[in-house]
């Protein structure tokens, strides 16, 4: 599947060097001109000259049609794969809420940062390396394993690249791009929640960069870029390994290097929960997500095809149904009483648990794979507690552990059930997993040996909105210290 | 002049503060605060794990009296509080110093 | 309209099975090993067992495109269809948001996981037996009053069910049971407001199972599944009877059944309003429901025609303009102020108000309709404070009262509009709301008689979280018990 | 572009007439009625009167297909354009939530009411005259500065207007008036933050009818309408200047006619931050913006082409991402601490850069257009507070200077860059500020002068959502007058 | 020692605290409270019906002060916190038997 | 009887606790305050602007003990909420004229 034609280097160049002026300049302008009453006028200036000294670039791709597919069908294909990306992006939204809604409202702003940073960075990254680590066309060596297609985007002005030519008429190049970048930078979003109120800002942003823009891409492009994963037959339809263990991995090693927040395990051995400050907010999140994963797995179909589409989504949808209702009755039986904690986690379980076979799978199927996600997830978030990991929103059960749960359930259940799926799936799962713990061992190794990482006890405890923003989330409520049980009226 | 310091249930506010009222007391201040007594808090549970929470919401009331209204005040806030559950309270006094009313100056019993 | 094809008996079955399965195995398993270390890898394995002992289903629909449509017309409508389903889920989100604004605080987490699982139960109830007792094929006897066609799904790997063939190119069989299942899901949660801050958890999800997966759609097959209601003459567009009215009664049922919440009406008769503890929460609820809106009526055209699906989105938009327009404007006269809360009603109320007929009316139509309903709604709430029935968020006066303005609306606006069709309306009004009545009491009746219904009044009074839940849905603010006037700085 | 066939007058006046009716009626009879006992149903009777004296309307447009466009083509792009309207409708709940968030808890219900009756105003208003305004058809003299196509809808029921042959297979008249409604009434959201905490609620109202239904679309037919600005070269593909620009000096206009809130500015000359209430539901609102733009801008391609809509989805995200990294760059530079509230305001301010020529740039101008945007609306932030104009939420900085800046890039980057260009875009610039200016100075001046502008000081301290509403927004909770710092177990 | 308690307006605070400084009086303690006198609350009405709101929100400021420092504090409060208006607050003057600064162990006159 | 009102952090809450359980005194109030002294609050900054923000959390624990155990309570308090660091807060002792627990009408020690 080689889907980013060559593109002129030229133009390409062009494109990168705009991009690196203007990070700069920017960087310095706004330090220079901080106090300077011109300063917004000078930012223009300086923006509008590094404009100036690049030519224009011509757009009006050629539209030589094939024959195979007509126009109203590549216009339908990439409309879906297009709005699908629009879905995409409202998951980030939905894990900026859950992720502050299961935190405390000292860490709010700071949270709500860190998310809104990351699709920033996340789509710029991605544009300026990823897609094209991702998707290289060719591979060094031919072996599979690694390419690059040169900085930048650039494609978009090629011929033929947006035009029914570029890939077989389901979507454009730019299509292919916006729905990839919005993929991409969820990886990220993940390891945020469990790196979560203890992790410095700085550091985290870095290593948000390197991960979208270079350690995802690199195994994505094993399977989805036609490496050497696609070749041997794992499968993986919309990401439960590529993108949502990807981004549990780094969660995982996140968790550790940073240790547990202050006051999460006692001395004593017992674990001593820290609840989220506002769960409307975590609710909100994940329905969006759930209504999100509408475009993440219907998207992946990668065209409108009313079949598989539509399959996808019955997939979809009941195990997110099955996941939520078996984590609520699991944790009702454990705990006794219905955790709704658990029960979001059980709906994202679910989600995670059925998106590598989400288009292979029988209804019944997706019922058990979500049923068997949403079980896994409430033992699972027993288990780390345990072993005192401490992830404050349970992204390592739900993204890492059903994500492998999943993909192992491609060869369990469904059109490629079999005992030599099952192989193939176990050697994407390690090998996959192995280059993320690698990748991400160093970059979080690297800053944790710069004594870069976690805040200071001080200001773990004032909390990160003060500590790393000045500011507060609330300021119109009073808080509580004192742990109390509110009861209504009485 | 006397303070009460009166630590009743929220939801005995509207009652007491009905029969100061009918008593003629027409100031107090209220304040939220949580005990911790014979009552007993709850445990709450999050992600399988405990989470013991020992107070109690209650409201704090500042009523300040002359201090031949004292036993009558103390007896209508009792009468007016008390459910018979553990829970039900306390009142502390206090002799009050002095007591001024800032937007006219006026102090101590002229103040209340 | 016979949508749903017959399906083999055989398959169907292993689906069902495979349910169930599943659903007592996940309980049983999940008590017992509840204390166990292995439990997380014993529930896998059970499901793994359950799943190896059904063999595995086959997909690839053969592909025998009709003459009449194209294929990019299929393509078309279907994604339309799917998408408007993505649309109606996000409904749910709007009702969690609107419900939970609208009610205290110490009732949020209870409300957030009855909502929650509304969605999950639905769909998987819905798969279970509503689609097929929705659009049974068959009626028994031909009388069209009652058709089962049997448990489960299935006709999903038929031949022609995902083809052209299907639904003469509008929609796939798994688009039609995606788009079906989520409105089914939405009756039930209308229930969920009006019985909110005091019913049991248990019997609520019971009473929602039962009237989702049987009551909704007995009567929803009268009409849209082809029965004596169609037969007749009665018209529903988009459900302002079918879901909101039936949805209504129930929670007419509910909140009689239930009593009114301690507090609420004073002993010497006056109203004592309970304030909802987050206004932007209900909006944010109330613009959701508006934008999923679009899906509910403007999918319900069941194809993307054009024409109907834009008059569709403008009747409802205009309708919901005018509704929100009236309330708040009469609100402000009755109650010398605005109120937001009357205002949100509204919109819904021209929303429900335009549902039954949104294909049918010209825009003045609907503005009139939509006014209307925002009238109407506001005097509702005031009767049913007056006559002491307590519903928290409005619902009985949204869904029922202006469920049965619209369908009346019909007769009397619009292409439709006669006095024939006023009777038919009401005929179907009628035949639906007594045999939702009937059901509704039957269900609360019973669970009322085993003295499940309502939680104890100490219970109520320290907050359903507690109680239910064990949880706080704000923990880290301090709530206030002393009715205060707040002012800003004073 | 003449998008409005002409109508049938009778037709036409008829719709007028019944609204107008409606209206009165509505408001009469609530008044009227309020302590009776019969209100509700003496208003149905009004209404249903009302009804019964109009006659009804006829559909059913004639389907004369033109051969240029396939069935399937005019389906899919009235169906994405449909659907982009959809995505521009949450844009007014984003509005809602950003506003809401940025300010003080004690005018939240105030900031909610009047955005959701926004909404309603501003469809109701852009129906009955705003729609005929800015699409004209013909301009009085044929000069191309006003025209006016008569009051009401109704071209709906005419020959063609659903049809293929409306506008050249791209939508159906239902759908231009759809899409362009939903953009209609962003204008005045806008100005509602700017206003926010201050203005009293009956003038706000009125100055919102009358803005989106005369200002907005009288300067919005120079350009869109085919009027004399887009004769002469000016372009602006989906309103930098028409519709944020726009807002922007109704906000500015706004902003000085009221003045500063109390306590913002000090004697000393200080500012005097007044934080928002909930970062949170500001942060829900600008996520929710910007996956409303892609609707704004990709729906403004008029057609779901896949090339253009797919370009217009990456620069708009691309400038998006710049804005928001950029703006959190410099507030990190300048305030020492990355500021959340500027991250937020830089995403937009990179929105609305780059809407003006998001269909004419490469991806490395949409990355430079954003990134300036970005860095303008922190110094614009600083500079309007340097010069006492209190903007509660940023709404000048946003849609005012960086709708200029977006619009003169069209002449500085892409495909139509050129120093003529440049000189039109001033000219639309100029004009269409100072036409805005003029309309926004009298409305508000006369309301001024009528002394009904302002709420009182004591209500202002107190909080306009008693004032206006005798509502709280959050009555569970306790709100804090200490300005404290907050430490989390300190 | 005595122990002030003033309740006073929330937009007082800051002028009272000011003039606190300005005397060298370097501590207090503020609470939230809510106060019912002569100053009425509001009637609010939500979805028709009437919430009548008897407390009007105050902030309660404890000051401890030496005994010779008491008529100059009490003055001071008074001064910052009058606007003339009803509701400006009383002060409420406590003997202290005893005062502890926890970080050092000091007492009395030398905590404070 | 006394009253100790104990200003501490936050922090301190659930060792004082403790601490005053493991000495027998089974009751305690507690109220959510902001302190203002040597301690000082931060510097805010929101949107370019600066907020000085004074205050700082504390917890005001008011323990009623009869006399017989003041200087036991006192101590206990002490230790278990000294840190060494500024801000750990100050005790404030008074005479308690009457004590009434509301449940019983049970007054003075009894009530304690
Ligand atoms: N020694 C004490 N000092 C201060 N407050 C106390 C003391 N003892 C009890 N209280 C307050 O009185 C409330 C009620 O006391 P509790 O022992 O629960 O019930 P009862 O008063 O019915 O015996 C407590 O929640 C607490 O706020
Ligand atoms: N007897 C009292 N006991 C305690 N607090 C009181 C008393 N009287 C008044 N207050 C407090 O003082 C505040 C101001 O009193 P108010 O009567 O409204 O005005 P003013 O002090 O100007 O006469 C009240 O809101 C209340 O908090
Ligand atoms: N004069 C005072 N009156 C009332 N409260 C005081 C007084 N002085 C200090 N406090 C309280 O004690 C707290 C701690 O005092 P601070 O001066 O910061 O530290 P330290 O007690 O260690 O010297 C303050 O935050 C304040 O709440």
């Amino acid at each position: 599947m080689l889907r980013t034609p060559r593109l002129d280097s030229h133009r390409r160049m062009r494109w990168m060097a705009a991009f690196f002026c203007l990070a700069t300049g920017l960087m310095i302008g706004s330090i220079c001109f901080a106090d300077s009453h011109e300063a917004a006028e000078s930012a223009a200036d300086v923006a509008a000259e590094a404009a100036g000294a690049v030519a224009q670039a011509e757009e009006g791709a050629a539209e030589d049609a094939q024959d195979t597919v007509s126009d109203e069908m590549f216009t339908i294909n990439n409309l879906w794969v297009a709005l699908a990306g629009c879905l995409v992006f409202i998951m980030h939204l939905g894990f900026a809420t859950l992720e502050s809604g299961l935190t405390r409202s000292k860490n709010t702003v700071n949270i709500l940062f860190k998310n809104t940073m990351i699709i920033c960075i996340g789509l710029l990254m991605y544009g300026l390396l990823g897609f094209n680590l991702m998707y290289p066309g060719d591979f060094i060596g031919g072996h599979g394993y690694l390419g690059f297609a040169g900085f930048g985007l650039g494609g978009g002005y090629e011929q033929g690249a947006n035009t029914i030519a570029y890939a077989n008429g389901n979507y454009t190049y730019w299509t292919d791009f916006f729905f990839q970048a919005m993929f991409a930078a969820t990886a990220a979003t993940i390891v945020s929640g469990a790196v979560a109120e203890r992790i410095k800002l700085m550091p985290f942003l870095i290593f948000t960069a390197l991960f979208v823009g270079i350690s995802y891409n690199v195994t994505g492009s094993w399977k989805w870029g036609g490496g050497w994963l696609d070749s041997l037959g794992f499968y993986d339809f919309a990401g439960s390994t590529i993108v949502h263990s990807v981004g549990g991995w780094g969660a995982l090693v996140g968790a550790i290097m940073l240790g547990p927040r202050i006051g999460k395990y006692a001395s004593d051995g017992s674990t001593n929960p820290i609840p989220g400050h506002n769960l409307p907010l975590a609710t909100v999140g994940v329905l969006l997500l759930w209504f999100g994963w509408f475009g993440f797995n219907g998207g992946s179909v990668l065209s409108a095809d009313a079949a598989s589409v539509s399959l996808v989504l019955v997939t979809t949808s009941m195990a997110a149904a099955a996941g939520g209702l078996a984590a609520a009755l699991t944790s009702w039986c454990v705990s006794k009483k219905p955790d709704l904690s658990m029960a979001l986690n059980g709906i994202l379980a679910g989600l995670v648990g059925i998106t590598a076979g989400a288009d292979q799978m029988p209804v019944w199927a997706a019922v058990v794979i979500g049923a068997v996600a949403g079980v896994i997830v409430v033992f699972s978030v027993f288990f780390f507690d345990r072993i005192k990991i401490d992830d404050p929103v349970g992204a390592i059960s739900v993204h890492l552990v059903c994500g492998i749960w999943g993909t192992l359930a491609v060869g369990i259940f469904g059109a490629k059930a079999g005992m030599s799926q099952v192989g193939y799936q176990l050697v994407g799962i390690v090998s996959i997993g192995a280059f993320t713990l690698i990748f991400a061992g160093i970059v979080f190794g690297v800053l944790k040996a710069a004594g870069a990482l976690r805040v200071s006890a001080a200001e773990e405890v004032e909390g990160l909105d003060l500590g790393e923003h000045n500011m507060a989330s609330y300021p119109d409520f009073q808080r509580t210290f004192i742990k109390s049980y509110e009861a209504g009226e009485m | 002049m006397h303070m009460i310091e009166a630590i009743i249930k929220p939801a005995a506010l509207d009652k007491v503060k009905q029969s100061l009222t009918d008593l003629g007391v027409l100031g107090c201040t209220a304040l939220e605060c949580k005990g911790f007594g014979k009552q007993k808090g709850h445990t709450e549970r999050y992600r399988g794990a405990r989470l013991d929470v020992g107070f109690v919401p209650k409201i704090l009331l500042k009523i300040a009296v002359r201090s031949e209204d004292l036993d009558k005040a103390i007896a209508a806030v009792q009468s007016a509080a008390q459910t018979g559950n553990v829970g039900d309270g306390k009142m502390f006094v206090y002799q009050l110093d002095k007591v001024v009313r800032i937007r006219t100056g006026e102090t101590d019993n002229e103040a209340l």
